[in-house]
C-alpha cells in the first residue's frame, strides 16, 4: 500500500491536470503585448490637429470584474470608432464616476498599441473600490487634446475580491500532494513501519573521524555554519551537533565548536549539554567548549584558524550554512593535516569542499544526514515523503522525455499536452 | 581636501588588509574590528530612521486613525529584549515564533512555485525542434537526462543498485561534478575581480598611476 | 625530503606574491583582447535598445561593498545605457549599503574628470522650467539649452533628475517594498532620499507602479535578486535581468532557460560585455573598468591553472596520494 | 507559556498564511497588509541582539581586559557613534550621497566619512583576500584526488579558459565548450539540486509550521 501512494497522487495530478488543459484560458491582460514599435509610437505631427466632424465614437462599453484580485480591478472594453485611420489619434482617455454623481474623474489613457481593452484600478491615485456602482465613458483622444467621447455607460458589473485564484490551482496542488505525501510518511513512520534510508558516505565516515581523534588525543572542532537559525542548513547541522555531543561525550574526546550568530550559540551549547547528558556524562560537559567567537565573517575565520594551527585538531567537521569563508577553511584545515567532513547547501561552496575535504555531503544529503542520524521517525518519513515527491516529478520529466521522442518520430505534439497541464500562468 | 584625507585614510586600510598576507598586525586587527562596529552601527541608525521611525513612532506621535495597533507589533519586538535575562528568556521565542511561523507560511506556496513547479515546466523541453543546432539538441538530452540522473543520487529511499537506481545514481553524480567545475571556474573569475577592483583603486584613485 | 615535498611545502606568501604581480602587470602594459559578448547579455542590451523615454525601468544596488568590484560596473553600464537613452531610472537598494553603491556609482558617471560623462542636473535647478508645465523629456532639455545651458565636449549629456532618474535607495524588508510598489511606487517611497516629493516628478506621474515598468536591472552579490523574480516576476509579470556576481551566475542559469529572466551578466566578464556592446554603438568612448580588468583575468586565470596543474603533478609525482598528509606550515 | 504558547503562533500563523496565498479576496489582502506592516516592526528589534551580544562581549573584554582589549574601542565607538551622528543629522544617512546631489563632503559629516572611506575600502579588500587564498589553494589544496574531483577539476579549467579572452585564443572552442557547459549540464546538476533543497526547504517550513522541528526553539531556557 505504501509504495503505491506516489503514483496514486501522480496519476491524480496527472487527471486533473488534464482537465484544466482542456479548460478555457483566462482572459488575456490588457498589457500582454509589450512590443513597442517605433513606427507605432511615432506621432504624424502634419495630420489634421482636429478629428472634424462626423467621426464615430467608441461604443459599446463593457465592464466586467477583473478576476482573481482583491476587488479592486475592472476591466473596460470598448468597440473603437473610425479614430484608428485618423494619424493624430494617440489613444483613449477612459472616465469614471462613481453613480450618482456629476465629476467624472480622468482614470487612465491607454497608449495607442493597447488596443481597446483597459485595466482600470491600477494606478494608485484612482482606485476601484469593492461594491460600488460606477459609471464609465470613453473617449477617443487626439494630439490636440480634442477628444470624442462615448455614452456614459453604467458598469454591468460591481467590483469584488475573490474567495479562491482560479490561476494558482496548479499551486495548489502541488502543495497538497507535498504536503499529503509529507503527512502520510509521518503517521507511517510514526506507527513503526521500517523506513530504509540508503547509506551516505559521509554519515558513516563521522563515526570513524569521532573513533581516529578518540586514538589520537586530538580535539574535535565543528563549525555549525554562519547562518541564522532560520536557515534550514543550520536546523539540520543542530541536529547533526547533537549526535556528535554524545558520541564525544562516550568516547572523552574534547569538543570545540565555536560560533557566529549569538542565537545559534545559546542553542548549540544546550545542544551539546544534551549531548552529554544523553550519554550519561553530564559532568563532562565543558562549558567552554561551545563559545561566540565574533559576527564578522572574516574575523570568525580567522579565529577558526587560529584555533587549527594551535589546537591541531583531528578532525574538522564543516556543516551547515557557508559562504566565501569556506575556501579559507578547508585550506587551512587540509594543511593542518585533518580529516575533514563538510556539507553544505551552499552550491556555491560545495566545489571548494569537494576538492579540500575528504567527505562532503552534498546539499539534500545534509539534510538526510540530519535525519538520518537524529533517527527520530518523523524524520525519517520527512525524508521518505520527499523522496515520493522526488519520484513524481522524475516521472514527469522522463514521460516528458518519452513524449519528445514521440513528436520527433510521429511528428506530433504531446509534448505541449504535457506542458500545458504543468504550466502556470506568467502573472498570479 | 576632505576628499585627498579620504582617499588616503582608504588606502591606508586597504593596505593595512593586505599586509595580514604576510601577517596579522594591528592594523589589520583594527580594520578587522572598525567593519563590525560601523556596519551594525549602520544598521542600526538605518533602520531605526527607515523603519521605527516613519512606521511606528510617527504614526502613534501623530495619532493616526488605528495607529495604536502598532502598539502589538512593537511590544512583541521589545520581548527580544528578554534574552539577555535567562529568568525570563523565553519570551523571546514569542516575536520569533511571530516571524518564524508568518515568514514559513508566506513562503511555502511560493518555494512550492519557484523551485519546483517552475522548474518542472522548465526541465519539459522538446530535444528536437526543425533548424536546432546540433550542440543544442546534445545540449538539452543531457540537461534533461542529467537532471534526471542527479534526482536519482538524491534519492535517499533505494540502494543505489542495479541498472536504474545504480548506473543512474553514478551518472547523476558526475553530471554534478561537471556542474560544480562550471562554478568553480566562475568564482575564480569573480575573486580576482575583488581584487582587480582594489588594485585599481590603489594604483588610480590613489596613486594616480593608472587611470 | 624529496623536491615534490619542499615544493609543496613552499611558503605560501611566495604564492600571494605571484598572484599580487600577476595583476598588477597588465595595467601597465594593457593586452586589449577582444570580448564576443554572449548571448546572455546581448538580450538585455537589445531589450533595453527597444525602450524609449516613455519606458522607465528599475536599477537595483542589490549589493554590499564587498562585491562592488564586479557589481559596480553592471550598474554603472546599464545607467549609461539608460542615460543616453532618456530613459527614466528608478534607482533602488536591497540592503543599507547599497544606496550609498549607487550613490558612488552615479558619482562616476558624473565625474568631469573621465571621458564620458553626464551632467547632473538637481530638481531644484530646472523647477522653472517645470513651473512652465513642460514635463516631456525633449521639452525640458530644449528649454533648458534656451535658458543658456550649454554641454562640454566631455560630456554625453543632461541627467534631470525627477525626469531621468529618481534615486529611492533602501528600505528595510525590501521583498515587502518590492510587493507594495506593485500597487504604488509612492506608497513605499513617499521621497526621494533627498526628501524631493514623488509625486511631483514627471517620471512617476507617468509610471505609477511597477506594473507600468518595463524592466528591472538587479544588480546583487547575493540572492537579493531573486526577489524580484518571486516578488516582481511572479507577481505581476515585471521583466526582470540580473547582473550577479561570478560565484552566483551558474546557479541563475535556470532562470533564464526557464524565461523567468530575460538575461544575465555574469561576473565581471558580463559587465565587460556589456561595456563592449556600448562601445560599440558609440555610447561611450573609452572602454569600462570592467573591460580593462578582463586583461588582468587573463594573466590570472593562466597562473591559477599553472598552480593547480603543477600542484597535482608534484602530489602524485611525489607519491603524497598514498602517504599521510603532509604538514601544514604558513 | 514557555513552549506550547510560541509553537502555536507558528502553527496559527503558517496555516493562515499558507491558505492567504490562494485568496485574493479583500479581507484576505488586509491580513496580508497587517503582516507586511508588523514584521519590518518586530524584525526592527532584532538587531537589539546582535547589539546587545557585541556590547556585552566588548564590554567584557574591556573590563577584563582581555587580549587585545583595546580593540573593542575600535566596535563600540562606531556602533553607538554612527546612531547618535545619523540622529542628530538624519540628512546624512544617504550613505555616500554624491556632491551632485548637494552639498560637499565635509557637510555631509563623519558618517558619510566612516563609510566611503572606511567601512567601503575594508570590506572590499577583506573580500579581494579570497584571490590570494584562491590561488594558494590551487596549488596546495585542490587535488584531483579521485575520478569524480578529477572531473570536476577539467571542468573547471575549460570554464575558467572559455570565461577570459586569453582563452579563445589558446583555442577557440575554448569559450563555446565552457558556455555548453554551463547552459547543458550545470544547468541540469544546479536544478537538480534546487529541487532537492527546495524539497529540503519545504518540508522544513512544513516540520516547522507543525512543530516537528523544533531547534529554534532551544537557547532560552527551559
Amino acid at each position: 500500500m505504501l509504495k503505491r501512494v506516489p503514483a496514486m497522487l501522480f496519476a491524480l495530478l496527472l487527471a486533473t491536470g488534464f482537465a484544466w488543459a482542456q479548460a478555457e484560458d483566462p482572459p488575456p491582460a490588457a498589457d500582454s503585448e509589450e512590443t513597442l514599435s517605433a513606427e507605432e509610437s511615432e506621432i504624424a505631427i502634419d495630420a489634421a490637429v482636429f478629428p472634424g466632424d462626423g467621426m464615430i465614437a467608441p461604443s459599446n462599453i463593457v465592464v466586467s470584474d477583473w478576476p482573481n484580485d482583491a476587488g479592486d480591478a475592472l476591466l473596460v472594453t470598448f468597440d473603437p470608432g473610425s479614430e484608428t485611420e485618423n494619424d493624430s489619434f494617440i489613444g483613449y482617455t477612459i472616465y469614471r464616476r462613481i453613480q450618482g454623481t456629476e465629476e467624472f474623474q480622468k482614470v487612465g489613457l491607454t497608449e495607442l498599441n493597447e488596443g481597446t481593452s483597459f485595466v482600470d484600478g491600477y494606478d494608485p491615485d484612482f482606485v476601484v473600490e469593492p461594491g460600488v456602482q460606477y459609471e464609465y465613458m470613453v473617449a477617443a483622444t487626439y494630439l490636440s487634446g480634442a477628444e470624442v467621447s462615448s455614452e456614459v455607460t453604467v458598469a454591468q458589473e460591481v467590483a469584488s475580491g475573490q474567495l479562491y485564484h482560479s490561476g494558482k490551482t496548479r499551486v495548489l496542488l502541488g502543495c497538497i500532494i507535498f504536503l499529503g505525501l509529507i503527512l502520510f510518511y509521518f503517521y507511517a513512520a510514526q506507527r513503526g513501519v521500517e523506513m530504509y534510508l540508503r547509506p551516505i558516505a559521509g554519515i558513516e565516515a563521522i563515526d570513524e573521524a569521532i573513533g581516529r581523534a578518540t586514538e589520537m588525543g586530538k580535539p574535535i572542532l565543528y563549525v555549525p555554519g554562519l547562518s541564522t537559525i532560520s536557515d534550514v542548513a543550520t536546523i539540520a547541522s543542530i541536529t547533526i551537533l547533537g549526535r556528535v555531543a554524545k558520541k564525544v561525550a562516550e568516547y572523552g574526546t574534547p569538543l570545540l565548536v565555536p560560533n557566529r550568530d549569538p542565537i545559534v550559540y545559546t542553542i548549540a551549547e544546550e545542544t551539546v549539554k544534551q549531548g552529554y547528558m544523553e550519554a550519561g556524562r553530564p559532568d563532562a560537559f565543558d562549558k567552554d567548549s561551545v563559545f561566540f567567537l565574533t559576527q564578522s565573517q572574516f574575523a570568525f575565520v580567522a579565529g577558526v584558524n587560529g584555533i587549527m594551527m594551535r589546537e591541531k585538531p583531528a578532525t574538522n567537521f564543516y556543516l551547515g550554512m557557508f559562504w566565501a569563508e569556506s575556501l579559507i577553511l578547508a585550506e587551512t584545515g587540509s594543511l593542518s593535516g585533518a580529516i575533514q567532513i563538510a556539507g553544505t547547501d551552499a552550491v556555491t561552496q560545495l566545489p571548494f569542499f569537494i576538492t579540500t575535504c575528504d567527505y562532503t555531503l552534498i546539499g539534500e544529503e545534509l539534510y538526510a544526514a540530519s535525519a538520518y542520524l537524529g533517527r527520530e521517525p518523523k524524520q525519517l518519513g520527512s525524508i521518505k515523503g520527499q523522496d515520493a515527491c522526488k519520484g513524481i516529478i522524475m516521472a514527469i520529466i522522463t514521460l516528458g522525455l518519452l513524449l519528445s521522442l514521440t513528436d520527433l518520430i510521429a511528428g506530433t505534439e504531446t509534448l505541449n499536452w504535457l506542458k500545458n497541464i504543468v504550466t502556470m500562468p506568467v502573472v498570479d | 581636501m576632505s576628499e585627498t584625507i579620504g582617499i588616503w585614510v582608504a588606502a591606508i586600510f586597504t593596505i593595512g588588509i593586505y599586509s595580514f598576507l604576510y601577517k596579522e598586525n594591528p592594523l589589520y586587527r583594527l580594520s578587522e574590528h572598525l567593519v563590525v562596529g560601523i556596519s551594525t552601527g549602520f544598521g542600526i541608525a538605518v533602520t531605526f530612521t527607515q523603519v521605527l521611525k516613519p512606521k511606528l513612532i510617527e504614526p502613534i506621535a501623530a495619532g493616526e486613525h488605528g495607529a495604536w495597533l502598532l502598539l502589538i507589533p512593537a511590544i512583541l519586538g521589545l520581548l527580544y529584549i528578554t534574552r539577555f535575562f535567562p529568568s525570563v528568556a523565553w519570551l523571546s521565542r514569542y516575536p520569533m515564533a511571530f516571524l518564524m511561523g508568518a515568514g514559513m507560511g508566506i513562503g511555502f506556496p511560493l518555494s512550492m512555485k519557484a523551485s519546483v513547479l517552475r522548474q518542472l515546466e522548465a526541465s519539459l523541453v522538446p530535444i528536437y525542434e526543425a533548424g536546432m543546432p546540433w550542440d543544442v539538441v546534445v545540449g538539452n538530452v543531457v540537461m534533461v537526462l542529467g537532471t534526471l540522473a542527479a534526482l536519482i543520487y538524491f534519492f535517499f529511499s533505494k540502494p543505489h543498485k542495479g541498472p536504474f537506481f545504480g548506473t543512474g545514481s553514478k551518472i547523476g553524480i558526475w553530471v554534478i561534478m561537471v556542474g560544480f567545475g562550471a562554478t568553480f571556474g566562475f568564482t575564480v573569475m569573480g575573486r580576482i575581480s575583488l581584487l582587480i577592483g582594489r588594485i585599481q583603486f590603489l594604483l588610480g584613485d590613489w596613486l594616480h598611476i593608472i587611470k | 625530503m624529496s623536491i615534490w615535498e619542499k615544493m609543496l611545502n613552499l611558503d605560501r606568501r611566495w604564492i600571494f606574491l605571484l598572484i599580487g604581480i600577476a595583476c598588477v602587470v597588465p595595467f601597465f602594459t594593457p593586452l586589449g583582447l577582444p570580448i564576443l559578448p554572449s548571448q546572455e547579455v546581448v538580450s538585455i542590451y537589445d531589450y533595453m535598445e527597444n525602450l524609449t523615454t516613455d519606458n522607465a525601468i528599475f536599477v537595483g544596488f542589490d549589493f554590499d561593498p564587498g562585491t562592488a568590484a564586479e557589481n559596480m560596473p553592471m550598474g554603472v553600464a546599464v545607467l549609461r545605457h539608460a542615460f543616453a537613452r532618456h530613459i527614466p531610472v528608478f534607482i533602488t537598494a536591497y540592503g543599507p549599503l547599497g544606496q550609498g553603491m549607487a550613490a558612488m556609482a552615479l558619482d562616476e558617471i558624473t565625474d568631469e574628470e573621465s571621458d564620458d560623462y553626464y551632467v547632473y542636473v538637481n530638481w531644484e535647478d530646472w523647477a522653472s522650467i517645470r513651473e512652465q508645465g513642460i514635463t516631456d523629456r525633449a521639452g525640458i532639455e530644449e528649454a533648458w539649452i534656451a535658458a543658456g545651458n550649454t554641454l562640454s565636449e566631455n560630456a554625453h549629456g543632461w541627467v534631470f533628475e525627477g525626469r531621468d532618474v529618481a534615486f529611492l535607495g533602501y528600505l528595510p524588508y525590501f521583498h515587502l517594498v518590492i510587493l507594495g510598489m506593485s500597487s504604488s511606487i509612492a506608497s513605499q517611497y513617499p521621497t526621494d532620499i533627498g526628501g524631493t516629493p514623488l509625486e511631483e516628478m514627471p517620471m512617476y506621474q507617468e509610471h505609477k507602479s511597477l506594473r507600468d515598468i518595463d524592466l528591472a536591472v538587479t544588480t546583487a552579490g547575493s540572492s537579493a535578486c531573486v526577489a524580484w523574480i518571486t516578488y516582481g516576476r511572479e507577481k505581476i509579470g515585471l521583466p526582470v535581468a540580473f547582473g550577479v556576481t561570478a560565484v552566483m551566475a551558474t546557479d541563475y542559469y535556470i532562470y533564464i532557460q526557464s524565461g523567468q529572466i530575460i538575461g544575465q551578466m555574469g561576473g565581471l566578464r558580463g559587465a565587460a560585455e556589456y561595456e563592449t556592446l556600448l562601445l560599440r554603438d558609440g555610447y561611450t568612448k573609452s572602454p569600462g573598468k570592467a573591460f580593462v580588468g578582463m586583461d588582468v583575468q587573463s594573466i590570472a586565470h593562466l597562473l591559477i591553472i599553472f598552480l593547480v596543474v603543477l600542484g597535482n603533478i608534484a602530489f602524485f609525482a611525489g607519491g603524497f596520494n598514498k602517504k599521510t598528509k603532509l604538514k601544514g606550515r604558513r | 507559556m514557555k513552549r506550547s504558547v510560541p509553537l502555536a503562533i507558528v502553527m496559527v500563523g503558517g496555516i493562515l498564511f499558507m491558505i492567504q496565498y490562494f485568496i485574493p479576496h479583500q479581507h484576505s489582502q488586509t491580513l496580508f497588509d497587517y503582516y507586511t506592516e508588523w514584521a519590518p516592526i518586530v524584525g526592527a528589534f532584532a538587531l537589539v541582539l546582535g547589539v546587545g551580544s557585541l556590547t556585552r562581549l566588548h564590554s567584557h573584554k574591556i573590563k577584563r581586559k582581555a587580549k587585545n582589549w583595546q580593540y573593542s574601542y575600535a566596535v563600540l565607538i562606531p556602533l553607538f557613534g554612527i546612531p547618535f551622528f545619523a540622529l542628530i543629522m538624519p540628512q546624512s544617512l544617504g550613505g555616500g550621497m554624491m556632491e551632485s546631489m548637494g552639498g560637499d563632503r565635509l557637510t555631509q559629516g563623519v558618517f558619510d566619512f566612516a563609510y566611503m572611506n572606511i567601512q567601503v575600502p575594508i570590506q572590499a579588500t577583506m573580500f579581494s583576500l579570497l584571490a590570494f587564498y584562491i590561488a594558494s589553494a590551487a596549488f596546495r589544496a585542490f587535488r584531483a584526488k579521485s575520478a569524480l574531483a578529477t572531473v570536476l577539476l577539467f571542468a573547471a579549467i575549460v570554464v575558467m579558459l572559455g570565461q577570459v579572452p586569453i582563452g579563445e585564443l589558446i583555442g577557440k572552442w575554448f569559450p563555446k565548450v565552457g558556455l555548453w557547459i554551463l547552459r547543458y549540464p550545470n544547468l541540469g546538476a544546479k536544478r537538480a539540486i534546487g529541487l532537492g533543497v527546495g524539497f529540503g526547504v519545504l518540508a522544513t517550513q512544513l516540520k516547522i509550521i507543525f512543530g516537528v522541528e523544533r531547534n529554534w526553539l532551544g537557547g532560552a531556557g527551559e
